[in-house]
């Protein structure tokens, strides 16, 4: 039972507590909620720490080069004439999932003690919170396709609920169209699915597999199959592989919120409560680009290189639309929502550069907006839950009331800035470095991409300072007029809790990204070498 | 010897009889009448092939047991077009559309 | 030869007018009357197809016991309908049934197609065993009850049974349904 | 080593005011150490692997060399001068506590930027120095001037800093390293990567000569935005709304020097007509500056743009080749212009104190209500005089060897230049003239002539500590420092110190002594001017500028030398000139900036009303359309037990007919 097992069902162990217990404690949820992420945080902290790095632990796709294995077999069925269904339990982690499971506990723990603001049954909540979580940490270890199809979409029923109860004013609008946009998207991702399935047979049993590993060498293709690469099979005249890694791509992409996909977003983080949009920013978005690194571009290598100029394209566009789209919000939350769009525009920059850096430099913007994007609902979280407003106009001045607050603002604001010494400005600018010097590596993205991606940099400054400098300074005017004064309260205690250890990470990763780089860097290259040899 | 396809072709004339009542006619019972004409046109049918088949005689047996059934049928069609007839006051098929959602 | 065919004929315009007249007459107590006629003159057919049995036990079972009921349950139901009888009908078929009539006959047209264009010959056993008048089929018939068909036989009398308990529950008098 | 301590110091210094100055003052005395240490002796490089990505391995570290050594001890005195006059100037406010932690953590970023020695981390200290000017302007963040401006502040630095990020990408990509030493040390690849037919092929990369020119092209983009030269300037003279120490210590002395710094740390990769551009743009920004100034009223608005002319100085003496000259420029600026920072804070904060006192309204920082304070706050006048003195640029002071030196440099560069590129040095001789027109301006108008306000109530001496600091500075004015002969500029130490360039200054002896002595002879001139034309007669601007033309017809009766008539001539298309392009710069500059803030709303309007309405509208489009249909089929279900017999028979029907007659 190794490590990755309990940090999978470790939530799920509290999640049963939490149902088991009368609804007579219900004070107790919360401390098992926060007892159940504080133990997963230690866990991940534990596979952070004794995961090796170097040449032969890189393992995108060898699977002795794995760390943290499991792998049982977990269904196996005697079909008769179609062969052995085979689909194992299948774990592991290298240098790209790892970095994300320390993301996830951390902004799990953030979010449960900003669950502490809800009131409403409690027990539903926490039963969902806990579910949730352990589906996100099971989709990033996941190495077995079925087993991450699963995790994929039960991590899309408790949010549907969490976003649908709690929620704000329009919260089942915002939840059925974010449950129906991802659905459809994972829907055809699951006929790829069966498809690869029955084009991969797996070398040792000779049985047709869902395990990624052997999907992603050609050897274990099966003849004249759908998805083999030697066959070229064309399906409505595109090539099949193409195909589906289109189709792959456009499941993950409704996740990375990419421009013309993006729609669901701002709606749920407005409605959502603050702990679940602190989920759904933090940790969401980078299942989206982890899917896009483990699945779209391990899997159908050549299909990446051929899509990498639209790629990097929808890269920048997102980046510049959602920028723009910032500009013009009056709402915080859904400011915070369209800069994500933004930043995520980076990660998607960095993987069509297909260079070392590109892609090292957009897990870094997915790790360090996770913590960033954490902050800046928590914070809005904070007002919110003072106020229960969330108009920039209706605040000025509050830097007199509310000083530090203003401090862990400022640290967030210029933190998502890009502002070097912040972890941000890294990975911002190794993403961008990583889509300039592809033109000259490899030939994949050309350079007017890299300058249009930096001028979203300079929107971003731009929005994020107007925000900062109308609510924060010039002289105390708000909405509210007196009761609001009495009601903005400094942060307390639990709060600052909170948001100490965000803050820490984003300028811990600013001045030594070497404890990420260091980590991915030889999975980095070796996806690089899988993917265009 | 009267050959079978004119026992066919009686057949067939009835049953669309039957059918145009049952569909068109605006009273339960009526409907009820061309069902039962549509049962005895397929019973007509057995019966004249039944005659061909010697020892057995199965299309005999089938006919006598869609008499029957065709009996039973309409005990129970009729007791459900009464309790219509309690319930809604007029037994025309078009003014009982309750059942629409 | 000659004699049997007119008689037959005979029957069978009986049948199809009495049935005709059934489906158009407004008056529907007259439409139940032909009723009765057209059973009788059908069941004279199944004496042409030389099944004597079947054709007693259509009488009995069918004219005798279907009908009287249905003439009942009409009686019962219908007092409302003296009223609006007198409406007259000008033509033989009004509007609002003209769709089920195209249907029908469209389904008499396709029937009585498929009908002429197969040519009987090909089924085996119509050929070899020419029915002769004087076969007992009554004898066949109980032989054939008793030993092949004795399931279905048992079956039908447990769903007769069921059905005339069912039949009189939901007819019963006093508390609505 | 001595400089990781002290730069460690100055992070120290975050907390109280007394731990500050205590901390810059021992940062003083140690880059006086490290000065002395590595001074023409051997550049010192000290390095730590900081992290690699992919096959990139990124090292931060210190380098030390004349450049930076003499640069930190510049930094680090002019920080301990202004720490000292600030304990006096902040006294009253509220936050002081914060203003001395933005302070220190300014200090430490200059210094940091000053020392390291990898482009990244040098990027980073660049923005982080925007970061705290945008923190210190912003100071007094109540004004809600105070705020627009810190924020336009950071906003035009962003845009350098775009630049910035573009060249660093550009040489990373070509040279994969961005250690400064191996790109632009003497034996490094900048200068051993040849252009042969428009491929610039260093090693194994090559790209299109175009990126070349490009790579220089942004970091002098970066420069001119942190140095607010020409288009990139409109953020300098509103950045005056912080406190005037402040301003002293950023606007005059470092952190505008900073981009002078840039092009000077990475002199090589400028090619031929980058250093054309920068030329161009130097002697613009220069001369408009200097015409600006002429025309402005509030006192650190004049002081403003005459750092912005200065700064135009030094990037024309870089374009031209005269690396040293600007270098020693730089320097020699960096004192007396934060001396007149500092000589002004005192005055407006005096007169603060006295419109407390009076209880009377007026702009203590316009000094048109000004006048006469020279007999009320004497040291405050012989400071200012010295240090206007040195900006003139006026014999016997550190300013005339600086600012003659680029002038004959730029002599001598433009006898080989042809064409307009001749007409370069005329206008700095221009520029320079103008500036000693508008700082005599300044001092007549504030010391000299009566005091314009009614009550005689005494306008007493700045407190010590802020003599004090002053005093220090004017040391740093007077030519000693310097060089020891007035007059020759060659052999001032400093300017042998950064003569690490090629250019050698040629030794036309004619063209070297003349252009001094007209450049000195003019400006006695028009000093004399300025005295007659502000101190004899009272009045406020508009109306002087009445009595100026008829005064003209009598300057011009009292004047019998004929060069006066010359100047004569001059002043007023100069005047003209400086109001239309002060109008021309308020209007297109700030109007181009305007509407670049405000087309960008409007395209942001514009994309959140797409993205609302027509992608949410297809989004929910489609659902409508899925319930229509919904409707349409439900309608089938009439009920009516009739219509389902039908339907279903019509299905056989047609399932008969297809299957039989097909």
């Amino acid at each position: 039972m190794s490590v990755l097992s309990i940090l999978v069902f470790l939530p799920l162990l509290a999640g049963l507590v939490v149902i088991m217990l009368p609804t007579a404690q219900q004070g107790r949820y919360k401390y098992i909620a926060l007892g159940a992420t504080l133990l997963q945080l230690l866990l991940s902290a534990f596979v952070y720490i004794n995961f090796k790095t170097g040449a032969d632990f890189s393992g995108v796709h060898q699977r002795r080069q794995f760390q943290f294995v499991e792998q049982t077999s977990w269904i196996n069925l005697d079909l008769g004439t179609l062969g052995r269904l085979q689909i194992d339990y299948f774990m592991g982690v290298d240098g790209l999932s790892m970095p994300f499971l320390f993301l996830t506990s951390l902004v799990m723990f953030v979010a449960v003690l900003a669950s502490w603001e809800i009131k409403t049954n409690l027990k539903g909540y926490f039963a969902l919170f806990l579910l949730l979580d352990m589906a996100i940490i099971g989709v990033f270890v996941a190495l077995d396709f079925f087993l991450f199809y699963l995790f994929y979409e039960l991590m899309l029923f408790p949010l549907y609920f969490l976003i649908g109860m709690w929620g704000g004013v329009r919260r089942e609008y915002a939840a059925i169209k974010f449950f129906l946009y991802t659905l459809c998207g994972s829907v055809f991702m699951l006929l790829i699915i069966i498809g690869l399935y029955f084009s991969v047979t797996d070398p040792l049993s000779g049985s047709h597999t869902f395990n990624m590993i052997h999907m992603m060498d050609p050897a274990n293709y099966v003849g004249g199959s759908i998805f083999s690469p030697s066959a070229g099979q064309q399906l409505f005249g595109i090539s099949a592989r193409l195909l589906a890694f289109i189709v792959l791509f456009i499941a993950f992409a409704i996740k990375v919120p990419i421009v013309p996909l993006h729609t669901w977003l701002p709606d749920a983080h407005v409605e959502a409560p603050t702990p679940v949009s602190i989920i759904l920013a933090g940790i969401l978005l980078k299942i989206g680009g982890y899917g896009i690194l483990r699945i779209c571009y391990s899997i159908f290598p050549e299909a990446a290189i051929d899509s990498s100029w639209c790629i990097g394209l929808i890269g920048v566009v997102s980046i510049i639309y959602g920028a723009l789209n910032a500009l013009a919000q009056t709402d915080l939350k859904r400011l915070i929502a369209y800069s994500s769009v933004s930043h995520m525009g980076f990660v998607l920059l960095g993987f069509a550069s297909l260079t070392a850096e590109g892609i090292s430099g957009a897990n870094m913007q997915m790790i360090s907006h996770g913590f960033l994007s954490a902050m800046l609902f928590f914070l809005a979280g904070v007002i919110y839950n003072r106020v229960h407003d969330r108009e920039i106009a209706n605040f000025r001045g509050l830097s007199l009331l509310m000083p530090k607050f203003t401090a862990f603002c400022m640290v967030a604001f210029f933190a998502s800035l890009g502002l070097p010494g912040f972890s941000a400005f890294m990975g911002e600018s190794f993403s961008l470095i990583g889509a300039f010097t592809s033109e000259s590596v490899n030939g994949l993205i050309p350079r007017w991409m890299a300058i249009g991606g930096s001028l979203g940099i300079l929107l971003s400054a731009a929005y994020f300072l107007w925000t900062f400098q109308r609510m924060f300074f010039g002289e105390l005017r708000l909405m509210g007029g007196e009761d609001w004064r009495i009601q903005l309260t400094d942060v307390n205690t639990r709060e600052k809790i909170a948001l100490i250890p965000l803050a820490l990470m984003a300028t811990l990763l600013g001045l030594f990204p070497a404890l990420v780089f260091e980590k991915m860097n030889s999975s980095v290259l070796e996806l690089i070498r899988l993917v265009n040899p | 010897m009267i050959p079978v396809t004119h026992f066919m072709i009686i057949s067939a004339i009835l049953f669309c009889i039957g059918l145009y009542a049952a569909i068109s006619k605006r009273n339960a019972i009526m409907v009820l009448i061309g069902i039962e004409f549509m049962i005895n046109a397929a019973i007509l049918n057995f019966v004249a092939f039944g005659a061909y088949d010697k020892e057995v005689n199965g299309g005999q047996i089938v006919a006598l047991f869609a008499i029957v059934l065709a009996a039973a049928g309409v005990a129970v069609a009729l007791a459900i077009i009464l309790n219509v007839y309690k319930y809604y006051k007029t037994i025309d098929p078009d003014k009982i559309h309750n059942l629409r959602d | 030869m000659r004699v049997e065919q007119i008689i037959f004929y005979a029957l069978a315009a009986m049948v199809l007018g009495s049935a005709l007249l059934v489906v158009t007459i407004r008056n529907l107590v007259r439409s139940i009357f032909l009723f009765f006629v057209a059973l009788i003159s059908l069941s004279g057919l199944y004496i042409f197809a030389s099944a004597d049995f079947i054709a007693i036990a259509q009488i009995v079972i069918y004219v005798g016991g279907v009908l009287v009921l249905m003439l009942f349950a009409f009686l019962l139901s219908n007092k409302e309908l003296l009223n609006n009888l007198s409406r007259p009908v000008n033509r033989l078929i009004n509007i609002s049934s003209l769709p089920g009539f195209l249907l029908a006959s469209a389904f008499l047209f396709v029937l009585i197609s498929a009908i002429l264009n197969t040519e009987i010959s090909w089924l085996g056993y119509v050929q070899q065993n020419h029915f002769q008048p004087g076969d007992n089929t009554v004898h066949n018939i109980g032989i054939s009850i008793m030993t092949r068909y004795l399931l279905p036989f048992e079956a039908v009398s447990m769903f007769l049974m069921m059905a005339l308990i069912g039949a009189a529950h939901l007819a019963r008098k006093g508390q609505k349904i | 080593m001595p400089l990781i301590s002290f730069v460690w110091v100055s992070t120290l210094a975050k907390r109280g005011s007394g731990i500050s100055i205590l901390s810059i003052l021992c940062s003083l005395i140690l880059s006086a150490i490290v000065f002395t240490r590595v001074w023409n002796g051997q550049p010192q490089h000290f390095q730590v692997h900081w992290f690699s990505v992919g096959s990139y391995h990124l090292t931060a570290g210190i380098l030390l060399n004349n450049l930076s050594a003499g640069m930190i001890l510049l930094v680090s005195g002019v920080a301990f001068i202004v720490h000292l006059y600030s304990i006096q100037y902040m006294r009253s406010d509220p936050y002081l506590r914060r203003y001395w932690r933005y302070l220190s953590l300014f200090c430490f970023s200059m210094m940091a930027l000053v020392v390291v020695d990898n482009l990244l981390v040098l990027y980073m200290f660049w923005e982080l120095v925007g970061f705290t000017s945008y923190l210190l302007i912003g100071f007094w963040y109540k004004r809600d001037y105070a705020v627009q401006a810190a924020k336009k502040a950071f906003i035009f630095n962003r845009i350098g800093d775009l630049g910035f990020l573009a060249g660093i990408m550009i040489l990373l990509n070509q040279f994969g390293t961005l250690n400064i030493t191996e790109l632009f040390g003497d034996g490094g690849a900048i200068s051993n990567a040849m252009i042969e037919d428009g491929v610039w092929i260093s090693g194994t990369h090559q790209m299109p000569a175009v990126w070349l020119t490009l790579a220089g092209g942004a970091f002098f983009f970066g420069a001119i935005a942190k140095s607010a030269q020409f288009p990139l300037h409109a953020w300098l003279p509103d950045a005056m709304a912080g406190p005037t120490s402040v301003s002293s210590l950023i606007h005059a002395a470092t952190m505008v020097a900073a981009g002078i710094f840039l092009i000077a740390r990475i002199y090589p990769i400028f090619d031929q007509n980058i250093l054309m551009l920068m030329v161009i743009t130097g002697s613009i920004t220069s001369f408009m500056a200097a015409t600006i100034a002429l025309v402005q009223n509030d006192l650190k608005q004049i002081l403003a743009f005459s750092t912005i002319s200065q700064l135009g100085f030094m990037m024309l003496a870089m374009g031209i080749g005269a690396y040293d000259a600007a270098l020693f420029h730089l320097t020699t600026h960096a004192f007396f212009k934060c001396l007149l920072f500092l000589c002004a804070g005192a005055v407006i904060h005096q007169l603060e104190y006295f419109k407390q006192a009076a209880k009377i309204e007026f702009d203590c920082q316009d000094i048109r209500n000004m006048g006469g304070l020279k007999n009320y706050m004497p040291i405050t006048f012989t400071a200012m005089l010295f240090a206007s003195m040195a900006l003139a640029g006026l014999p016997f002071t550190s300013g005339y060897l600086s600012k003659d030196s680029i002038l004959l440099y730029s002599f001598d560069w433009a006898s080989s230049q042809t064409g307009l590129m001749s007409l370069v040095p005329y206008l700095a001789v221009l520029t320079s003239l103008a500036t000693t027109f508008y700082i005599a301006r300044l001092i007549f108008k504030v010391f000299f002539g009566s005091f314009r306000q009614k009550q005689r109530i005494p306008v007493l001496e700045p407190p010590s500590i802020m003599k004090v600091s002053l005093m220090l500075l004017v040391l740093f004015c007077v030519f000693p420092m310097f060089s020891w002969n007035p007059f020759s500029v060659e052999n001032s130490w400093i300017l042998k110190g950064f003569s690490a360039d090629v250019q050698v200054l040629s030794q036309s002896r004619l063209l070297h002594i003349l252009v001094p002595l007209l450049v000195t002879f003019v400006s006695f001139a028009l000093i004399y001017l300025a005295s007659i034309v502000y101190s004899k007669r009272d009045g406020d601007g508009s109306v002087t500028q009445v009595a100026r033309d008829s005064f003209i017809y009598e300057l011009f009766y009292h004047q019998w030398f004929i060069n006066k008539l010359y100047n004569v001539i001059f002043v007023i298309p100069l005047m003209y000139l400086s109001r239309v392009s002060s109008i021309l710069d308020n209007k297109i500059v700030d109007g181009l900036v305007n509407g670049a803030g405000r087309s960008v709303l409007f395209l942001g309007a514009l994309s959140t009303f797409v993205d609302r309405y027509i992608i949410d509208g297809i989004v929910n489009l489609l659902g409508s359309i899925s319930k229509s249909i919904g409707n349409v089929t439900r309608h089938f279900q009439s009920g009516r037990v009739q219509h389902y017999m039908i339907t279903m028979i019509l299905l056989l029907l047609t399932f008969f007919i297809f299957k039989y007659f097909s």
